[in-house]
């Protein structure tokens, strides 16, 4: 009975992680820029594959292996979002402009202390 | 603290239980010893005085070692140690045959004698940055090259002393190194990258990666291996590795440029590696596929001697004149292998002895020649007789050695091997050894006349006559009387060379040595 | 062999097909670019999206001991966009202001 | 073989290199007088080699030795005959008055020690040479006789010219050296003999082998470049270039005897053959003329003896040729008559330089007064190089014109050419020994008069010995003549012409000549000044061929490495992988090792996808427009590879790829912050097109022999016992890591020592640096 | 003691990577937590390091939440058939000035889902933030004010 | 890189790697892993704290030079090797022992210190290769 | 599956040697770091291929009694691995101090060790 929901929580959780997985190879090709593809990419990405390591965690019998596991999701949260911040950082202070569409920039030019900006605030 | 079975396997159909005899680490200190010091070293890096020493004392031991193990081969024939106690062909077998412990024992006077002269040539930063840790490395790697069983082995063996040479070629970081040594750096990585995939097919295609093994596994595989493309892949991968032309290109491209010593370290030892991992391969493992190539390695064998030689006579840097003599002396080489009678086996490997000797010996003297005369150039070189006529007589024994002139030791080898041409029907062979040998003693000939006889120009002249480096006229005296011995009472070496090719043709002994009666 | 686990499989593979989709759209992404930071992102969801694929295989096969590569792959694939972010920072700056090749000043050892 | 004898002999071979090596330290607290204690060594050997006098004139030879390459069949071994005996007379005797001749000449010399070693060890080779019985004893001494002559000729190396000469005798007689040696090789391996006492026997068996020109030409290459036959006869007078008429005389008196040592000795072995009889008098009768010819045009004393000894050699090789037991006496009597008068007259030469200043024949003159001694022994020596009674001359020129006869047309050719050599030679040697010491006194550089007895003792001590050879013609036929004439010859022969004239043909044909001679010595003048103009309108000889051939080797090399060595890594690469392919692709083809065609794989979908995924990042890699994008799609095909090992149950692979593609990204973009680089491919298209079918076959060559290979059975001998025991010896479930750290723990303490020696080869990389080369630091490198 | 408490977390984290909590492997990873944390010793020292479990607990609680809702709400954005987004970055003034404090609210900003941390001021007082739906910049200051901010504060200090 | 959430985050990232990879090392015998590996990920987490903080207290963390370490990683990889000589048995024969710590047991064999060896060289030398390249981009 | 990866591995090696072939350092660096790979691929294909059983005996048996993946190429590949990249590395230093101290990334540049038109050596004596 208890492996029989083992499964089934396994089956499920695989499918929402691959499920979240796709979504954001989805939303990677169909945000206009990479601040906004980072949206998808950083977070779906993340939250799909920690629940693929949750769906490993469930479907393991040994308890070593469940901790690892959720060991793991937790070494991801750490570093994903450092990895989506240092990205965009750098993408802004190197220059690459938002889109078109965006609404709002903020930030000023004191601090983006590593280069030069390029694009000016942008209000609408 | 015993070897024990967890689940009472039968111990003995794993390992080898008999105790190994004192005399059996002699197979295996050539390669555990100059890591250890490497090692050592390294940690101990900014003792720049001292390195020096502690690296000469290592080799002087390795050199005792090498001569043990010699003396022990040719008193009992190969000796064999299996790592970590497995039975062959499970573990890694280091088997030492009389052709490995001869070549090892020439390798480590030569760095032995190198390692004298870096104190010359060498400087704080060099020693700083890794000169003798590289060095030992290199050693490792080459006597490593030369003692293990087991294919794979071998190549890692050949990655130990490639990397080692790049340390050792980039040293200094001179622009003109730089720039040989990227090309010394990449071609050299495809030869040996081309070593390893046909490692990993003929692993595939044998199953079993130990050279005794694979030995007596070859005759039944022919059917269904691809051996023949295996063992062109080897001549190609080791001809790269030896600079037989038409894959020479990266020797005269890189061995002028790095620190004199490191030159003549790599003139002598390194394709010389090359041309031994020929002999294993092609002629005790393929000897069927490399007799249908006998004709192919023939012609490269007479193309890379003349070729080089031509290169020799064409360059006024004299350092470059010795790129392209290594080279030429690889035909010469070759010419053995091509042939793959017993004499010419043994002449290749005469040669290789003496080529190592006279290599390093001529790039150390072009060192001193360089302290005493200010240049490498021919242009500018002169006087050097009169400044220095020890070094003149030094040279002139030298020169007349890489000729094969007497009473240098070229000649013995070379009549050798002009001799196995001739018994071979191979004629135009022949005529090519003595045709290159005439063009070296041109090409020597002149750097002679030039270099020591010709009066020193006017404003080399006001130079300060530059003391002599002691320590080179050391070295390169023993190695001037090492060639010198050879030359005048060959015997013993010849003696050592024919039982390394009889060894080589028929591979018996060294299998049975390997795998000893009752080892399936 | 129970429902429970025939679903599980039918998940398993449902859950590869996904990733696979997931896989070739990002390396579409890859293709298309345009942007340098656009590439490293791809590249960075290619590993998040391995991750999760080691964790099926692993589920898949029964042998969990693939579970440490997904945890070190999370650890270095953090490396890699760390070192291309430092590498897009310095690009911008080193274009404008970097010396040319070989005008160093001398310095032996250090 | 008494022991006692043997090592003494075997000592008498290497004292002069024991006494060569002694000579720097003897002379530095002797000065010249160490001359006699030098002398000492040859005179030894002298006595030692009259001890087999009348073995040798009994049994015919003495063979003895020792083992000394017994792997190779060589043996340090001598065999004393007629031949080699009187040759290592001559040597010795000759020797110790050459010794003792240079302790006077070059007195005060600053390098004089050097010279009585680098003679001795002349006298050594040549004394090993004539004594040799293994066939490659005598080339050793063979090639050492180059050698030690490079080193005399280039004695005063501060003149280009003795320098030019020093290299040009090396290449010449390294060419023959090289040549001798194929061809005792060549007679090695057709007769099975190595050593020339046994062929001596057996050379019938050579005669009939299909070998036998080879040989033939092989060895007459090494006899007639070291004896300075035509067209090798250029380098002999420029090795008059050697500082003193010491060593010229070596050269020219001994050594260059070695060819015609040569040929003596392989007369009953390859001789009696229309090859032989042919190639032997055209080239000696060539070189004859020649040879005379040039020393009329002479005015240097010595050049004007050098060419003279060209054409004497070219006279012996002629007679040895001709191949009748005549003509082996004539040979015989000059090659001894020769050596005694060439000798003395050298020396005359040498002492009128020393005396006078000048050797030029012009500005001699009178000097009869002054060096009364001197001019008598020339006057002794003309006469005998003339072929006047009663010299040993006059005997050696009667046997030629005996031996030559008028039997046909061909014979009578090579009379008529003896008789003009020989009447040159007359006029040459008489203007030689007269012209300097009659007529007028001029003035000289240096005011002559009589030299110190170093100086004239040993032209004495010939011109006596030449006489007394005469005189005593029955004893000194005994003694050396006709105990060598046999040896030529190779049956037994006797020799028995005297000093008493007695009408005959050739005492007719020697008054001819004696005709002539005075003629040519009258019109001296004239005929040198005609020579010279033909030779001034021909322009060109072997000789400024030398020098034009030196150079075309130099630009020919530079051509040849240029296109070899083009310095381009790019073209490097590609001749390397068109190997590459060809490896694998003939060898496939040709030896039928083409694999089967396979089936179509049966691979699940999500590893076709890790598949595109490879693909796609390669292709990516090719098509990247700029670096990091290249790096990027580098990154993906390694991942690619690391999903790849995990589905084919590679944990430890999977990891390891992981972890080194990520730190081989880290690395890349670290260093790339520092680069700028060009961001494209800029090979034109048609390199573009090579470059891809090269790459290509290579792909399909590698692909290919892969899918031989698996196509084949698998021995999995191994992988069943790494499994079997990994956990029950070993201790690890992990059997790849168990394979790593224990089974094959060798490969991986291998492979850390390069992780090692690679880490520090980085550092030192980036630490050590150097300022760039301003650009005309970069060409003079370039230069140097 | 905050470098002790780091080294519990340490042998903690030992102790369920490698699956055993015995005595003797927590023991042996609170030792190599030590040496672990002797790597890092210049940048630990001064930060403050108050346990407050249960705020961080619900911290964790209220983090989870936001994750799932806004993936959801992302994952629909995504899969919409018209993307309709209105992207930007607007600037959030911090109110927490540590450090990890700073860290850790951007961090949790980040990995929500349609908001990005992109930058923080030279001064540390702004915290620039993207967001895919940028339309009210006001309401999402509002947001992180009233949630992890307030929650993060409540927790560390 | 001058960004003070990467800062902050980075040590404990590293001692968190640096933590794993001795695990990864540790259980190489029995499961994926080893030396090799665990260096790996050793010199990445060095690599990153390099990175994010420069390159001087990397150093200072780790004392000795980098390569001292690597040196020393092969000189611990030899002699393990080489202790088999002591009992008669070729280099690098597998020795185990289980001596009593506390009543506690310990493995110890030579191949888990030949691992060490491996996985000291590894770290050393690309951790003295990252941070070489590190420190002539800060230059 | 030995035959879907022989072609990959073919792919590799030709990609990879078109990039060798290439005049740029950084291209020919591409290509070493793809020739590591497919030499790895190829040997581990070799010693033919077994589907998701790694060679990892389990914890309650002695001996594996799966066919499990062969560990022998595995553990020459984990070796080639390391060695390739060590290479790798240093070549990759090497390149950026070749363009650093020549001046240039493009090989057809990199003529100082084999300078162009060089003086001929001395034709005298
Ligand atoms: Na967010
Ligand atoms: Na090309």
């Amino acid at each position: 009975m208890i492996a029989d929901l083992q499964n089934y929580i396994t089956g499920i959780l695989l499918i929402v992680g691959a499920a979240f997985a796709l979504v954001a190879a989805i939303g990677l090709l169909r945000f206009p820029d990479l601040y906004s593809r980072m949206h998808a990419a950083s977070k779906a990405g993340t939250l799909g594959s920690g629940t693929m390591m949750i769906a490993l965690a469930v479907f393991a019998d040994d308890l070593a292996v469940s901790t690892r596991a959720l060991a793991g999701v937790v070494f991801f949260l750490l570093t994903a979002p450092v990895a989506a911040h240092l990205l965009a950082k750098a993408a802004y202070a190197a220059g690459y402009h938002l889109w078109d569409g965006s609404v709002l920039d903020e930030i000023d030019n004191v601090s983006s202390g590593d280069a030069d900006r390029v694009n000016g605030p942008q209000s609408t | 603290m015993a070897v024990e079975s967890t689940t009472g396997v039968n111990l003995s159909d794993a390992m080898i239980l008999a105790d190994v005899p004192l005399g059996d680490w002699l197979v295996i200190a050539p390669v555990a010893l100059p890591i250890l010091a490497g090692a050592v070293l390294l940690m101990f890096r900014h003792y720049t005085r001292t390195q020096g020493l502690i690296a000469i004392a290592a080799l002087a031991l390795l050199l005792a070692v090498d001569i043990g193990l010699l003396v022990r081969v040719l008193d009992q024939g190969p000796v064999v140690m299996t790592m970590g106690r497995w039975l062959p062909p499970f573990g890694i077998a280091f088997a030492a045959d009389a052709l490995g412990a001869t070549l090892a024992a020439a390798s480590a006077l030569v760095a032995l004698v190198a390692a004298v002269f870096s104190l010359f040539d060498i400087d704080a930063t060099g020693r700083r940055y890794g000169f003798y840790p590289f060095l030992l490395l290199m050693m490792a790697g080459v006597s490593g090259s030369f003692l293990t069983g087991d294919i794979f082995n071998l190549y890692v063996w050949f990655e130990v002393f490639l990397i080692s040479s790049f340390g050792l070629i980039i040293l200094g970081s001179e622009p003109k190194q730089i720039d040989g040594a990227t090309k010394y750096a990449v071609l050299n990585l495809v030869a040996t990258t081309l070593f390893l995939i046909a490692t990993g097919l003929l692993y595939g295609a044998f199953g079993t990666l130990n050279m005794a093994d694979i030995a007596r596994k070859a005759a039944g595989l022919r059917e269904t291996a691809p051996l023949m493309t295996l063992g062109v892949m080897y001549l190609l991968a080791f001809g790269m590795k030896a600079a037989a032309f038409p894959v020479n290109f990266w020797l005269p491209a890189s061995y002028h440029t790095p620190r004199i010593v490191t030159g003549a370290l790599f003139g002598g030892l390194l394709t010389k590696v090359g041309i031994y991992a020929l002999l294993r391969t092609e002629v005790m493992l393929f000897a069927p596929e490399r007799a249908a190539l006998a004709e192919l390695i023939s012609w490269i064998a007479a193309a890379t001697m003349i070729i080089g030689v031509l290169g020799a006579l064409s360059q006024s840097d004299i350092r470059r004149v010795l790129g392209f003599i290594v080279v030429s002396g690889i035909g010469v080489m070759l010419a053995g292998i091509a042939i793959s009678t017993p004499l010419g086996i043994s002449g290749t490997i005469v040669y290789a002895v003496h080529s190592m000797i006279v290599m390093t010996a001529l790039y150390i003297l072009a060192g001193v020649m360089r302290a005493l005369g200010g240049s490498y150039s021919l242009h500018e070189l002169g006087g050097l007789y009169r400044q220095a006529p020890l070094l003149a007589a030094f040279a002139l024994l030298l020169f007349f050695s890489v000729a094969g002139l007497p009473p240098g030791s070229g000649l013995w080898p070379k009549v050798m091997l002009v001799r196995a041409s001739l018994d071979d029907s191979a004629w135009w062979l022949g005529l090519a050894i003595l045709a290159s040998g005439l063009l070296t003693t041109i090409a020597m000939g002149r750097v002679f006349i030039l270099a020591f006889w010709r009066p020193s120009s006017a404003d080399a002249q006001e130079r300060e006559p530059a003391a002599a480096p002691l320590v080179g006229y050391v070295s390169l005296g023993v190695l001037t009387a090492a060639a010198f011995a050879i030359g005048i009472y060959p015997e013993p070496l010849v003696g050592m060379a024919d039982m390394a090719a009889a060894g080589l043709l028929d591979a018996s002994g060294y299998i049975d040595a390997v795998f000893p009666a009752g080892v399936r | 062999m129970s429902f429970a686990q025939e679903f599980r499989q039918i998940a398993e593979i449902v859950a590869l097909v996904l990733l696979s989709c997931s896989f070739i759209l990002t390396m579409w992404r890859v293709i298309l670019g345009p942007t340098l930071p656009d590439r490293v992102l791809a590249l960075d969801t290619l590993t998040v999206t391995a991750i999760g694929f080691i964790a099926v295989v692993g589920i898949k096969t029964g042998f969990t001991l693939y579970l440490d590569i997904a945890i070190a792959l999370g650890l270095v694939g953090f490396l890699a966009t760390v070192a291309f972010a430092r590498f897009i920072l310095s690009q911008k700056v080193k274009e404008e202001f970097a010396p040319g090749p070989g005008q160093e000043k001398t310095e032996d050892g250090a | 073989m008494q022991t006692t004898g043997q090592s003494l002999t075997f000592l008498a071979l290497f004292l002069p290199f024991i006494a060569a090596a002694a000579a720097p330290f003897l002379t530095r607290y002797l000065k010249h007088n160490a001359a006699w204690v030098l002398a000492l060594a040859p005179a030894w050997i002298f006595f030692h080699f009259t001890g087999f006098l009348e073995t040798v004139g009994k049994n015919g030879a003495v063979t003895a030795g020792y083992d000394w390459i017994p792997s190779l069949g060589v043996r340090f071994s001598w065999f004393l005959d007629g031949l080699s005996l009187t040759f290592a007379l001559l040597i010795s005797g000759i020797g110790t008055l050459i010794v003792l001749y240079a302790g006077g000449y070059l007195k005060g010399h600053e390098h004089q020690g050097r010279f009585f070693s680098f003679i001795l060890m002349f006298m050594g080779a040549m004394q090993g040479l004539v004594v040799s019985d293994s066939f490659l004893m005598l080339f050793v001494f063979w090639e050492l006789t180059s050698i030690t002559s490079f080193l005399l000729i280039g004695f005063d190396h501060g003149r280009e010219a003795s320098r030019r000469a020093a290299l040009q005798a090396l290449v010449v007689t390294g060419l023959g050296g090289l040549s001798l040696l194929a061809g005792l090789l060549v007679t090695w391996m057709a007769t099975g003999q190595s050593e020339l006492s046994a062929l001596v026997t057996s050379g019938s068996v050579l005669r009939d082998s299909p070998f036998y020109l080879a040989a033939l030409v092989l060895v007459l290459g090494g006899a007639f470049t070291k004896s300075a036959q035509v067209p090798f006869h250029f380098w002999l007078p420029n090795a008059m270039e050697a500082p003193t008429p010491v060593s010229a005389y070596l050269h020219s008196a001994t050594m260059v005897k070695a060819g015609v040592y040569l040929v003596m000795r392989l007369n009953p072995v390859m001789g009696e053959t229309a090859e032989w009889e042919t190639i032997l008098p055209l080239f000696g009768g060539a070189t004859l003329l020649t040879g005379t010819l040039l020393a009329v045009r002479q005015t240097d004393l010595k050049l004007m003896l050098a060419y003279t000894t060209v054409a004497s050699l070219g006279l012996l090789v002629m007679l040895t040729g001709f191949g009748s037991e005549k003509a082996v006496e004539a040979a015989v009597l000059y090659l001894i008559a020769h050596s005694m008068f060439k000798g003395a007259l050298f020396m005359v030469a040498g002492t009128i330089d020393h005396e006078a200043g000048t050797r030029d024949v012009r500005r001699l003159g009178g000097l009869r007064a002054a060096m009364p001694v001197t001019f008598a022994a020339a006057l002794v020596a003309a006469i005998s190089m003339g072929g006047l009674p009663p010299l040993f001359g006059f005997l050696a020129k009667e046997e030629i014109y005996a031996a030559l006869g008028f039997s046909d047309g061909w014979t009578i050719f090579l009379l008529v050419v003896a008789i003009i050599g020989n009447a040159l030679m007359f006029a040459v040697g008489f203007a030689v020994a007269l012209k300097p010491f009659l007529g007028p006194h001029r003035d000289t550089p240096k005011h002559a008069h009589e030299g110190p007895v170093l100086l004239w003792l040993g032209p004495v001590i010939l011109g006596l010995a030449g006489i007394v050879a005469a005189l005593f013609s029955e004893w000194s036929h005994g003694l050396f003549s006709s105990p060598m004439a046999t040896a030529v010859a190779g049956t037994p022969v006797e020799v028995h012409i005297s000093v008493v004239p007695h009408l005959s043909v050739p005492l007719a044909l020697s008054a001819v000549t004696i005709v002539l001679g005075v003629l040519v010595y009258l019109a001296i003048d004239r005929l040198r000044d005609a020579i010279a103009a033909t030779l001034t309108t021909v322009g060109w000889g072997p000789d400024k061929g030398f020098d034009q051939a030196m150079r075309g080797l130099i630009r020919g090399s530079r051509g040849v490495t240029q296109v070899i060595q083009s310095g381009k890594l790019d073209i490097y690469m590609t001749i390397t992988f068109v190997l590459v392919a060809a490896s694998m692709l003939v060898p496939m083809v040709v030896f039928d090792e083409l694999p089967a065609v396979p089936d179509f794989p049966d691979m699940h979908f999500y590893e076709w996808s890790i598949i595109a995924i490879a693909v796609i990042g390669l292709g990516a890699v090719i098509y990247a427009k700029d670096r990091l994008t290249a790096i990027v799609s580098l990154g993906i095909q390694g991942f690619a590879v690391a999903l790849l090992f995990m589905i084919f149950g590679a944990p430890d692979l999977s990891f390891t790829q992981f972890m080194v593609e990520t730190l081989s990204v880290v690395i890349l973009a670290l260093v790339m912050t520092r680069l700028k680089l060009t961001p494209a491919d800029h090979r034109p298209t048609v390199e573009k097109l090579v470059d891809i079918s090269v790459a290509a076959a290579c792909g399909a060559g590698f692909g290919l022999t892969l899918l031989k290979v698996t196509q084949g059975p698998f021995d999995a001998t191994l992988t069943e016992f790494f499994n079997a025991y990994s956990y029950t010896i070993a201790h690890g479930r992990n059997v790849v890591n168990v394979i790593l750290v224990d089974f094959r723990g060798l490969d991986t303490l291998g492979e850390i020592a390069v992780v090692m020696v690679a880490g520090l080869s980085i550092l030192a990389l980036v630490r050590i640096r150097t300022r760039k080369p301003r650009a005309d630091e970069v060409a003079a490198k370039g230069a140097a | 003691m905050a470098l002790f408490l780091n080294n519990i977390l340490l042998a903690v984290a030992w102790a369920a990577v490698t699956g055993s909590f015995s005595f003797l492997n927590l023991f042996f990873g609170f030792v190599l937590g030590t040496a672990a944390l002797y790597l890092i010793r210049e940048q630990v020292g001064s930060t403050g390091y108050l346990t407050r479990s249960y705020r961080i607990f619900a911290l964790a609680l209220l983090f989870v939440y936001e994750l799932v809702l806004s993936a959801w709400r992302v994952a629909v954005l995504v899969m919409s058939p018209k993307l309709d987004i209105k992207p930007g970055i607007f600037a959030y003034p911090l109110k927490v000035d540590r450090d990890f404090e700073i860290t850790l609210l951007a961090n949790l900003i980040t990995l929500t889902p349609g908001t990005l941390s992109v930058d923080v001021s030279e001064d540390r007082r702004t915290l620039y933030v993207h967001a895919l739906d940028c339309s009210d910049p006001e309401q999402l200051r509002r947001d992180i004010a009233e949630g992890f901010e307030r929650r993060i504060l409540e927790a560390f200090r | 890189m001058r960004t003070v959430i990467f800062r902050t985050t980075a040590p404990y990232l590293t001692s968190l790697m640096v933590l794993f990879s001795i695990f990864v090392l540790l259980r190489g015998h029995n499961e994926p892993g080893g030396g090799f590996i665990g260096g790996l990920i050793a010199a990445s987490a060095f690599a990153i704290y390099g990175i994010a903080c420069g390159v001087a207290p990397v150093r200072r963390a780790m004392y000795f030079h980098p390569m001292a370490i690597s040196g020393f990683g092969l000189l611990l990889a030899g002699l393990s090797g080489v202790l088999s000589f002591f009992l008669d048995v070729p280099f690098l024969t597998g020795l185990w022992a289980t001596p009593e710590f506390f009543g506690l047991s310990v493995d110890l064999s030579t191949p888990l210190f030949f691992d060490i060896g491996v996985y000291l060289v590894v770290v050393g030398s690309i951790t003295s290769t990252a941070l070489a390249l590190e420190e002539r981009d800060h230059a | 599956m030995e035959t879907a990866l022989a072609v990959l591995i073919a792919v590799f090696f030709a990609v990879s040697i078109y990039l060798l072939l290439s005049k740029h350092v950084i291209r020919i660096l591409l290509g070493v770091a793809i020739l590591g790979n497919g030499v790895n691929l190829l040997i581990f294909t070799s010693g033919r291929l077994t589907r998701e059983i790694p060679p990892i005996i389990p914890d309650d048996l002695a001996v594996s009694v799966i066919p499990t993946a062969n560990p022998l190429p595995q553990a020459l590949v984990l070796t080639a691995i390391v060695i390739s990249f060590s290479f790798f590395a240093f070549l990759l230093v090497l390149g950026y101090r070749a363009y650093q101290t020549l001046g240039t990334d493009d090989t057809e540049g990199m003529r100082l060790a084999e300078p162009e038109g060089e003086e001929l050596p001395p034709l005298g004596y």
